[in-house]
């Protein structure tokens, strides 16, 4: 049995889903992954997009946040406002489902621009959409990106969604209700915040990577967990699901 | 009266205008008649600018953007976007950025008659320091500090509905976004609809506009292509990965500029 | 769960509770259950006290009222409320009164997780010196001043509604007021329903409450009678205005609430 | 022809509503008036009801103003934040048509109490409702009440809703967006606000009312118009109608 390593990253992160557990989810991997956990594990899986679709089923792996499917498949739809104020703000939401462009030790994220000058960036990227507010109400975060010294940096150009700022202390003096980060899910590995300090820490490989491959492939001097465990492999059943779900979308999604 | 009529009577150079939907019924006809139009310096706001507005800012109809997430929903980035703020093509503009919430209820504000709407949002994030008209605001019940989004008042929305009924009352459902506020926060609206009806069925998640909020109504059939209309088509996913190679290249986006709006008739 | 152990359940001495529904689906079989069960020095929120307040506070449950309309619909006067605040009986009260427009955004704020709400409210009035949780509070962009109410949360909010499916998923339309604010805003939501229902019809103008925001679900037929319920029965007038009659003296009344509620099994 | 005090009250107000205005209609008199307008010269008035229901077009007088009918005949039927946020707060509504139990010569409200002392009222009235944002926001308002010596006094005992304040000048300085009360109707009159100083003023009788019969019935020194008119006789057709509207309902509502 073969897989890549995107198909493992998705599988890690449905992994982490509990039934019953009420998910913001994100469009790309963060959607795939979910949808992943709703046909395993976690069949009562209550999904929310911020396209306003509660509690939805989708069969296919919608291309946009807001596709037919989406609504189709759901209990209700309601508007942004509600989601947004009623739904997302008072921390109602269990787990957040983010990507991100860059991150840092501290589990911050961009997703504005590359470049140091927001005036005049490297790279201009999509923005915020509704992740700063996704990453500061709900009461558990997961972030979700492939592992790359360009995605994994010591200073990230611009804090588009607060993880734990500049450690311990930060989100309380922000005023952010949820407890933030509490795992990043790379196609690597997973880290995990160290709960003294909130510097990410590698905690788990996906089998075959080593901790120099993720390493190499972080910018900062990376923290490893004295234990470090193993993701358990792909089962047939995930893979045969997951690259379904991929084909059942007409082009892979970028984050 | 005809989404062409519609158009140049309500859509002046210099307003700032809103064509809501988020993702579902985004109004494409409306906006790429005020391409044809040739309208300029427009103040665009939208929480995601979406293909309509990478169109209109290619085109040359943009001077500045509102937006909280901009870029081409599941396949990347919006190149005329890209182009005009990296070097000026076809002209500068301006962006001023916030977070879905924020722009949410920046339309709320504007809908309620109200100045500023609070929320907690945009918190230990660099859009503090980087955009405007937010502002920090303390509770005056006990020791908390929230934020202030200035209210959004489009002088047009436009957006595009499924049906309107023989009294000029419009009927929508599925993902609404912030259109029904983006209505309310508006000096003028306008309304596309796929048809008109002699009557509503009855449907959940759905919303009626009554013709007094409405200031011009035209029928445009597909008028959400490629976007979709819940009930009448589906999303032309292939159109927004087309749009990824048609909008790469200047020449490319100019030919489907000549051939697509201004050679083609309009609505 | 059967509503008695609901109630039961649920309601403590001392809380702040919503029976909320305006005019409509006014959840009159929760309300008596509640004095059933003799609960004591409850918070009681509601927009319009209505006669299922007036029941409750003759018998003896309530100890602060906060609204901002307390009639009985077109007939006239709450007489148990009166004799609760002119002579004490069955105990002292003590009320709080606002605005609609204040009440439902005080509810608005709950629900939003936020402190308070802004409004143009109370302006000019003498609730502005007399009541209390509203502050007047300047715009951070231009020169403004507005009032502020504080969010209204309850320890619980009963509501009634039509449609209850399988899954405790609950469906209701037709006016539905601040029913929607009122229970994001609660701690603990209970609900009470005609019937249940294998499948939703699609209806305009319906709200879909989802089981997670659901604490407790009782199957209550009649259950907003004497108000009404739309799809179910029409409001009983002539009860309304009997109540006139009931409630207008301690014996009457006395003689009602041990014959109709003491004496009744209850749902 | 005959007809009683409240019928020639009804009509006249129903007389003040032209076709195409946006109502915002308070229960009872003001509601019957407005349901009468819409059968006779404003059938395409647009009646807002503060329980949601928006353009609805009752066919029998609804003796609460939430009642079955305003829903059954409504285009759709909306959320109070709707109703008061998005439509009466920006200033929406043409016209607010309220009752009151009290009114001074500035035509300031009171629907709150009779007596001088809050905590401890001669009569505890219903309070407020919608009536003091639908006298802010709306664009004019009329007030329907009966003339009463108890009415009309000097000094109301609370001010529920703002008239005039104490004069010209008071509704700005309060924030009001709209010009506040065009007319006060009454079973004897009709009363209008001076131009300059904003008192009432008496400007209208109904048939065979005299001055002196208003006076009577106002505590206070009530200005009297150069030129007063007299109000038309109902016709057949407004008191077929309004009879009918009345027997329509089980009984009449009470302000």
């Amino acid at each position: 049995m073969t897989w890549n390593s995107t198909e493992m990253m998705t599988i890690a992160a449905a992994r982490s889903l509990q039934n019953e557990m009420i998910c913001f989810v994100g469009i790309g991997i963060p959607s795939t992954a979910a949808i992943l956990a709703k046909s395993m594990q976690a069949p009562n899986l209550f999904l929310i997009y911020e396209s306003g679709t509660i509690n939805t089923n989708p069969q296919k792996l919608p291309l946009s946040i807001g596709d037919g499917e989406l609504a189709n498949q759901a209990l209700t739809v309601v508007s942004m406002p509600e989601i947004f104020n009623y739904w997302l703000q008072p921390g109602r939401i269990d787990m957040g489902f983010l990507g991100a462009a860059q991150i840092d030790k501290f589990a911050n994220i961009n997703t504005t621009i590359i470049g140091s000058d927001y005036a005049n960036p490297k790279v201009r990227l999509p923005g915020a959409g509704g992740a700063p507010e996704i990453a500061g109400a709900c009461k558990e975060v997961v972030i979700i990106l492939k592992h790359s010294p360009r995605a994994f940096v010591e200073k990230i150009d611009f804090v588009t969604s607060l993880g734990f700022g500049d450690g311990p202390g930060s989100r309380e003096s922000a005023g952010l209700l949820g407890r933030g980060p509490s795992a990043v899910i790379t196609d690597l590995c997973v880290l995990k915040p160290d709960p003294k300090t909130c510097e990410l820490t590698l905690v788990q490989l996906h089998p075959g990577v080593s901790v120099e491959q993720v390493k190499e492939n972080t910018s900062w001097d990376l923290k490893v967990a004295p234990e470090i465990t193993v993701t358990a492999e792909p089962t047939e059943e995930e893979l045969a699901k997951v690259r379904a779900l991929v084909q059942s979308s007409r082009k892979t999604v970028k984050a | 009266m005809s989404l062409a009529e519609a158009i140049s009577l309500h859509v002046n150079d210099g307003d700032t205008i809103a064509l809501e939907g988020f993702t579902h019924l985004i109004p494409f006809a409306a906006g790429q008649e005020i391409i044809r139009q040739k309208k300029r310096n427009l103040t665009a706001i939208r929480l995601t600018p979406d293909l309509i507005y990478d169109q209109m800012i290619g085109a040359g109809c943009v001077a500045k953007l509102i937006f909280s997430w901009g870029g081409n929903p599941g396949v990347g980035s919006l190149h005329r976007l890209r182009d005009a703020l990296a070097n000026h093509w076809p002209r500068a503009i301006e962006i001023e950025e916030h977070t879905h919430a924020g722009m949410t209820n920046r339309y709320v504000a504007g809908a309620s008659g109200l100045p500023f709407a609070i929320l907690r949002g945009y918190a230990g994030t660099d859009l503090l320091t980087k955009t405007q008209n937010i502002a920090q605001i303390d509770s005056p019940f006990g020791n908390e500090r929230l934020l202030a989004v200035a209210a959004l008042n489009p002088d047009v929305t436009i957006i595009h509905a499924q049906q309107a009924d023989r009294k000029n009352n419009v009927m929508s459902w599925g993902i609404l976004g912030s259109s029904k506020e983006a209505i309310f926060a508006a000096k003028k609206v306008i309304i596309t609809v796929e048809e008109i009806v002699d009557e509503f069925e009855p449907r959940n998640s759905s919303v009626i506009i009554p013709e007094k909020l409405i200031t011009a109504l035209a029928v445009a059939p597909r008028g959400a292509w490629p976007s979709y209309a819940s009930g009448y088509y589906e999303r032309d996913n292939d159109q927004y990965i087309a749009w990824d190679e048609i909008s790469k290249e200047r020449d490319t986006f100019e030919n489907w500029l000549n051939s697509e709006i201004f050679s083609g008739g309009g609505n």
